[in-house]
């Protein structure tokens, strides 16, 4: 081998200085006794370089470089050789920051995909390559003890989500969860959080249809609509209260808030309102008595008021 | 020199010559890549450590216009393509980004090889046993391996320019 | 085990008969001395079943299907228990045909995913699962003799055309080919291509552009259009032939062709063509004096010829 670098270290804080040697042994052929070892940092050569002759005949150079400011950069080891630059061997310099605490750490349990969703903030670019894990184990009450470890969730590709899939959860079990952030510089844990995956369920909107009128059903009274709805399938075991909006279609006015409806109900008679006026109707369900998060709100459905 | 057209096939020679322009232009995307990615642009640089590798180069005396031998250039030739297919297997592990083109340029090496040796088993010129690729460096490390590329990839494409003239020159109708 | 059933065989042809037998063994608890072994196809009773006492006390009954007409049946053993009928055993039958032999198997070298795609007609639906696989070797001169053979091409879930990836190709020598079709019923294999794979190659057409006018260049003369075309970047090494058609873009005039053009000149001067008038152009190439097929026409480019 003609030329070997070594470096302090492969990867350093952004800013900080860095060390290296490059040694070349003497079978490096056509070699002149005092033959001069420089170094480039990129396509730049650096000054500074320290050369000896060591025991064995080799030459050592060490250099220092004071602030490392690449988060990557090619550091080369060269020699002179008749008038032109010899490349004998090169290191790849990397600087950037350890990772910061991932943060704003949330699940949701996501009944279509049947897996937990958990999503954080990674915190700002540190320059070097991070991958962040989500690890979480089995518990009971507060999530002190460990029961069953769960494996790792790898987040795709740079992404700052990951999903656990039905299999490795127990649904109305405590379980600790939380996410690792490891680069060359350091490893940073989130705070955990300790919860049960029904409890932060998150359901689907039901569907809103007019009631369609019936022979044998008075119509609605001035100023009334009728509506319907269809409760969203993969929620059907879950007992539920839902909440109804409703504004006029056009004009400024706010959203006015009907509820709590029980949604086993399925249809509701909303009156008081503008007659022969358009209304847009929207609707939302929680997981009741039980805790859950609230489905975001249904598409709208417009209906029209019964004349005067 | 001898009449070389007669008796190599028209169609032989055509396609030779596209699978050399094939693989000047795979060498030329892998010199493209290791300049851009690995800062490497200029053989020169590394003519130390290549003769500290021991990079050999392949001739293709017989293949000059002045003292054209055909079978002699043909032999040539395919020793040359097994040495460049068997330089760029040891450059393998060069870096995730160069992998494929280091592979396609590997596979249109061996066919070019293949091809030229069925022609010489064809014409009656092959020998009993197909030669090897003799004595190939080892790269010990990511850099030597990039270097190595430039250095692998220059030759080539000098081997390769030298080849282009002669089946031209034999494919002059 | 309280019953077994035994079919002659899984699959059948289509039409033909099926032969099943059921033993039931005493162990089948509360059963009678003359417990009735009845037949079920589907859901409708099978009338038929010829009942015996073996020597070691279990009851068989034999049954024989005439024509099993359906592709997929359930064939169920049971027994009178009560006023109920216990299902006590159920075998799945098939009937369907042998595979036809693939035919119209053709190829191409394909230089955007560098692999060989080949397509075939599989023939009539044969109601059964059957498997289509891509099998060749490498060869010389007329496919005589097989030299390597190269891996299976199994095509993805039901297609008729497989890709053979570029690491098992030898671009320019023999391969021969064939499709082989295989069901529970038979085996049959397509006629074998022999061909060398660059010689089935088939180029993107190039891009057409118009010239742009340049100074120092006279305007095309009246009649006249200039236009430039970049070849397709993959196809470069390989030496081409190209065509160019026009017509004008208004009208029922059909193509005109002007070819063969030498595809290195990248430009060509178009007159003979009616005065200011908007003319629709496309180009296609093949590879050329070596086989290769003709690729598709490019996109039209329109020009409008000069005035008088």
């Amino acid at each position: 081998e003609c030329g070997r670098i070594k470096v302090s270290a492969p990867v350093v804080r952004l800013g900080d200085p860095i060390t290296a040697s490059c040694i070349i042994n003497q079978s490096c052929s056509h070699l002149g006794p005092e033959a001069q070892i420089l170094w480039k940092l990129g396509a730049e050569l650096q000054p500074g370089g320290r050369q000896q002759r060591l025991a064995d005949g080799t030459q050592e150079s060490t250099i220092t470089l004071p602030h490392l400011n690449h988060s990557w950069a090619l550091l080369s080891c060269c020699l002179r050789w008749g008038n032109s630059l010899q490349i004998l061997d090169q290191a790849e310099l990397q600087a950037g920051y350890p990772p910061a605490t991932p943060h704003n750490l949330s699940c949701l349990m996501n009944l279509t995909t049947n897996s937990l969703i958990c999503q954080w903030e990674p915190g700002p670019d540190t320059h070097l390559s991070t991958n962040f894990t989500l690890k979480s184990f089995k518990s009971r009450g507060s999530c002190q003890t460990k029961e069953d470890s769960i494996s790792n969730c790898v987040p795709e590709n740079g992404q700052s989500r990951c999903s656990i899939p039905r299999k490795h959860l127990q649904l109305y079990q405590h379980m600790s969860i939380w996410v690792q952030a490891e680069n060359a510089l350091g490893t940073r844990a989130s705070p955990q959080l300790c919860l049960v995956p029904m409890d932060v369920v998150k359901l689907e909107p039901p569907k809103l249809w007019a009631l369609d009128p019936r022979p044998e059903v008075a119509p609605p009274p001035p100023g009334c609509l009728r509506l319907r709805w269809e409760p969203w399938k993969p929620g059907l075991h879950i007992e539920q209260k839902c909440e109804l909006r409703h504004q006029p279609r056009l004009g400024a006015a706010s959203w006015a808030l009907v509820g709590p409806l029980p949604f086993k109900t399925l249809q509701h008679e909303l009156c008081g309102l503008v007659p022969s006026t358009a209304y847009a109707l929207q609707m939302r369900c929680t997981r009741w008595p039980l805790p859950g998060f609230w489905s975001d709100w249904s598409p709208s459905l417009e209906l029209t008021t019964t004349q005067q | 020199p001898l009449a070389p057209a007669s008796s190599l096939p028209q169609s032989f020679l055509l396609k030779c010559l596209e699978q050399v322009r094939k693989i000047q232009a795979d060498g030329a995307a892998l010199q493209e890549r290791l300049c851009a990615t690995h800062k490497l642009c200029h053989p020169e640089e590394l003519m130390l450590l290549g003769h500290a590798l021991g990079i050999p180069q392949a001739l293709l005396s017989s293949c000059s216009s002045q003292t054209l031998q055909l079978t002699d250039c043909l032999s040539q030739l395919h020793s040359g393509l097994l040495l460049y297919q068997g330089l760029l297997q040891a450059l393998a592990g060069i870096s995730p980004e160069l992998a494929p083109i280091l592979d396609m340029l590997q596979l249109d090496v061996t066919d070019f090889a293949t091809n030229i040796w069925q022609q010489m088993e064809d014409m009656g010129v092959a020998p009993a046993v197909q030669p090897t690729h003799g004595t190939i460096p080892t790269f010990t490390s990511a850099f030597q391996r990039r270097a190595g590329g430039v250095l692998v990839a220059s030759n080539l494409q000098s081997f390769l320019e030298l080849a282009y003239r002669v089946l031209r020159y034999l494919a002059e109708p």
